[in-house]
């Protein structure tokens, strides 16, 4: 992808001005990370409620990429079923964000947020539900991602 | 063309990678040097004619192979010596700077630093000179203090004398070049002043030696360390230096093949410096590719490669500080800094930029630069950097500064 | 002309150090393969091609160069890991199997071993096998016990029951092949027998890898180290290989850049597996390089290797074994032995012998080759090592031998 | 220089029937020291009367040639003057071995001989007669010579 292609309207837009950005108060669950490659931090902070994301925001410092990506993923998963959200893959990610062919440099600046997300739900699923198994799978699947 | 001092045409032509296209069929800038320089192609031959000629692992063996490949990498150890002024036996190969301060914080560090004990490092060190330290005075229950940077990039020297007036400081280990602000520390007052005190220095010496003359001796210091794939030669080859009083005294870090004299089941005695630290077969091929990069080096002369960088640089800052948005981190002066320059541009960050600017061939290096505490202290989390060497030119850092510009326009900075 | 089951020409012919002539052109015939093998083309050039073409610092630039240079050192990452079949992330780039070894008995050595504790090694290891721990158990107060060797060069397992049943094993370590005595051990049995009693097994692989097929998963040892440069591959490369969740639960070794997750003043946060053992710039062309070494010996098929050392040693064993004085080591169980042959010729000192030797242009190590606890072992001052590789031809076996008789006459033996 | 002309008749004698071979009970000079490199052993033995060399034995494991040229030493510093054997050169031992032209990955096994003794002067110079700078300086040497 060309630089034009990748730092369209929309991406300067969630980066200058991220929807969703802040810290919730004792949330349900909560992680924070960050790319030892590059430095780029992200902390989400979600709610749920009657088993869909009742709440959800984020913090962070890092490129346009990881920024855009961590804001457009909030606004993804807002109101959602956590099922759905538990099942999101690399792909819905990319899709989302309008970067379907990010190289191999930059690929984890998108992916960094649903890296967060999916450890956030491992500690939630392992910590306070108690489901290794769930948890187990999805750390799998958080590791897998860069 | 240049109104360098160097013959940057005919140096070009000895580093093949200048012809290589990136991106759509754009020339390469390669302004990365401060994370690797590229290689001239009497490095790269070396190598080459290392393996197909006289391959053999070295020092025990009396065949022919054996012979010619440890009398090639001894005689690196001798070029060594000549390149920086000091004994060939105080001189230990080691993969690179990162290994030879972990050698001095195992060995050394684990020997001398006790409880209560201050070692001193600055804000501006590359995390291989903070680390190794935060660990060995985490297991020793020592402390660890910083020097801090002042606003022009330099280091605040009054806390080092703070520091050495609590009488509990055993080390100072201190860059001698930034590898983010490019600012040149005043090593030799530095030395001056803890030695007064009775404190060693270490210079991590992985900026300074590619581009300033640097002559160990007297600069004074008592441990300096650099890394080959900075200055030309192969990656998997650095340099420790150490007085050998200290290294006599200090216990061997990596134990096995070539470092000992006798082993027996229940005790073993040490071979004699510098063999002493090179335990197991070393990079034998990379360190005899070093032999030519130092002879390369020392053909240009080393106060030329350093003329042709304040030359360069000078011209990159004066074209960059016109241009909207930017932000030059370090001095000004370019007595105090070398080839490096650290920005940052509107709100892009760095790795955007770098993206962008990759797209027209142009190489720099974005993030954190393995100096995060600095970054903390810039009150960034990234910053931009373009580094220099002996074959980059003025015609290079015009397509750097139009690239830059593309990238404004791209982000309607 | 070979009876050899691979095509011993065409392998030739890749080797092109093979056609150099040494004293008075006489043809090299190379048999110091124990120490370090020789390089075929493609591993030659293909470290040429990364320096003129795509030579850059690795993991955290987004320039191209970049990409391309981290994409292929990962690459050399997954193909290790198919080779010896494992996990990616629990393969670790070091200097060489000695590095490897002594960052096991830093990391996990000094976080597990504690006063009174035994760590259990053998009477045929390399220095680099003894001298870590050696160092490790006189710092913890622990003890040093040693497997000893029987008559055949083969360990005497029951000792090491012995060493379990006291409840205080912590770790045995052993080659996977005697440097020496070719020996190959049974390394299965062994660790069964410690896995049985929770004690973990460290595999020496340096002589065994480049050799045999080795399934570390099947093995099912703790550690595993070996070194490139003993299997085609450059100098300055080698691999360490433990099971994640010891590798989770280790100390870094070194620190410095790129095994670091974040750094801040007073705390520091690790990188994920195995970035977390690998600091500071590794060796970026020589691991490169590396994976073209591994498709070499793919492409040939290790089974097919190993049948092409029994074939040579037996013939050479043969024709050794009527030379007159001569005193051969280890084992003629062809099973057990791989293309090691340790001797002695009357009492001729091997060194003698190897000078005599490289007249002919025969090049093989002499002395104690960094085992001298097997040297007193076996009551020698030394040993003549002949080792074989693929290149190798009953023809430079014949030239061998008619050397040793030149020795012999010689000396008047 | 060929391996014919090195193993000639004499130098195999002294290998295999040493001259001076053995100990001396309390000597005044003694030192023992190996070459790191290939494992050779050699220890030396001297006793002094009159600034002269009295007696003179070695015990020492190794190649043909680093024994020989240990055995011809002890000859050849057998009733010397201290003075002239303090200043032995390594030319003085390769021509007393007859082999001056060793290549430079034997010549260590020729001279080890010659650096045990400096090194047993220097001990002798700086322990019993407390005589630092001749001590020092034979010392210098004996690190100099490989
Ligand atoms: C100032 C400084 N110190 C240390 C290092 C580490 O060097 P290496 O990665 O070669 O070990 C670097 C380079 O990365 C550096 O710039
Ligand atoms: C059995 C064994 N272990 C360890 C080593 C050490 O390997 P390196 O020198 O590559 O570190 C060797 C080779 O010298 C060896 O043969």
């Amino acid at each position: 992808m060309s630089s034009a292609d990748i730092y369209r309207e929309i991406i300067l837009d969630y980066y200058r001005n991220p929807r969703n950005y802040g810290k919730i108060d004792n949330p349900d669950i909560s992680k924070r990370d960050s790319n030892p490659l590059c430095g780029d931090e992200l902390e989400m902070h979600i709610n749920l409620k009657d088993n869909k994301v009742s709440d959800v925001k984020f913090t962070g410092k890092g490129c346009a990429i990881s920024q855009a990506s961590a804001s457009m993923l909030t606004e993804l998963i807002m109101g959602k079923d956590f099922e759905y959200v538990k099942k999101l893959t690399k792909e819905d990610i990319l899709e989302n964000l309008g970067l379907p062919d990010l190289g191999p440099a930059r690929i984890k600046c998108a992916l960094l947020s649903l890296k967060v997300l999916k450890y956030g739900i491992y500690s939630y699923l392992s910590e306070k539900l108690n489901d290794v198994t769930s948890a187990d799978k999805i750390k799998e699947e958080a590791s897998g991602l860069f | 063309m240049q109104a360098s001092t160097i013959n940057i045409e005919n140096i070009r032509r000895d580093f093949p990678i200048l012809q290589r296209k990136v991106h759509n069929n754009k020339p390469l800038v390669y302004f990365d040097n401060a994370a690797t320089t590229q290689k001239p192609i009497q490095v790269i031959d070396s190598i080459h004619n290392y393996y197909l000629n006289y391959n053999s692992n070295i020092h025990r063996a009396v065949h022919q192979l054996a012979e010619e490949a440890t009398a090639a990498y001894e005689l690196t150890r001798d070029k060594v010596a000549k390149f920086i002024n000091v004994n060939r036996e105080e001189l230990i190969f080691v993969r690179g700077t990162t290994e030879a301060i972990n050698l001095i914080a195992y060995s050394w560090g684990r020997q001398n630093v006790q409880k209560g004990d201050i070692v001193v490092t600055t804000e501006y060190e590359h995390h291989s000179n903070i680390v190794p330290w935060q660990l060995l005075t985490k297991e020793k229950e020592a402390k660890l203090e910083y020097i801090g940077v002042d606003d022009n990039g330099e280091l605040i020297l009054d806390q080092l004398d703070d520091y050495l007036n609590t009488g509990r400081v055993k080390l100072v280990t201190v860059s001698h070049m930034s590898n983010v602000l490019g600012t040149i520390t005043n090593a030799e007052e530095i030395i001056r002043r803890c030695h007064k005190k009775g404190v060693k220095v270490l210079v991590d010496a992985a900026q300074s030696v590619p581009h300033i003359k640097v002559d160990v001796q007297k600069l004074d210091c008592d441990f300096f360390a650099f890394s080959a794939h900075k200055m030309l030669g192969p990656t998997g080859v650095g340099v420790l230096w150490a007085r050998k009083e200290i290294l006599e005294n200090m216990q061997p870090f990596n134990a096995g093949g070539d470092m000992i004299r006798e082993v027996h089941k229940y005790n073993t005695t040490w071979n004699d410096l510098p063999y002493k630290f090179e335990a197991g077969t070393p990079n034998i091929a990379d360190v005899i590719g070093f032999s030519a990069a130092l002879d390369y080096l020392e053909n240009i002369g080393m106060d030329k490669v350093r003329e042709h960088e304040i030359e360069l640089t000078k011209y990159a800052l004066e074209k960059m500080s016109v241009i909207k948005g930017i932000k030059l981190y370090g001095t000004p002066d370019m007595n105090k800094r070398g080839g490096v320059i650290s920005f940052n541009l509107g709100d892009i960050h760095p790795h955007d930029l770098a993206t962008i600017i990759d797209e027209d061939g142009v190489a720099i290096r974005s993030g954190h630069h393995c100096a995060q505490v600095l970054m903390e202290r810039l009150d960034v989390s990234a910053t931009s950097r373009a580094s220099f060497y002996i074959y980059n030119t003025k015609e290079e850092v015009d397509v750097f500064i139009r690239s830059l510009n593309r990238a404004r326009e791209l982000f309607r900075i």
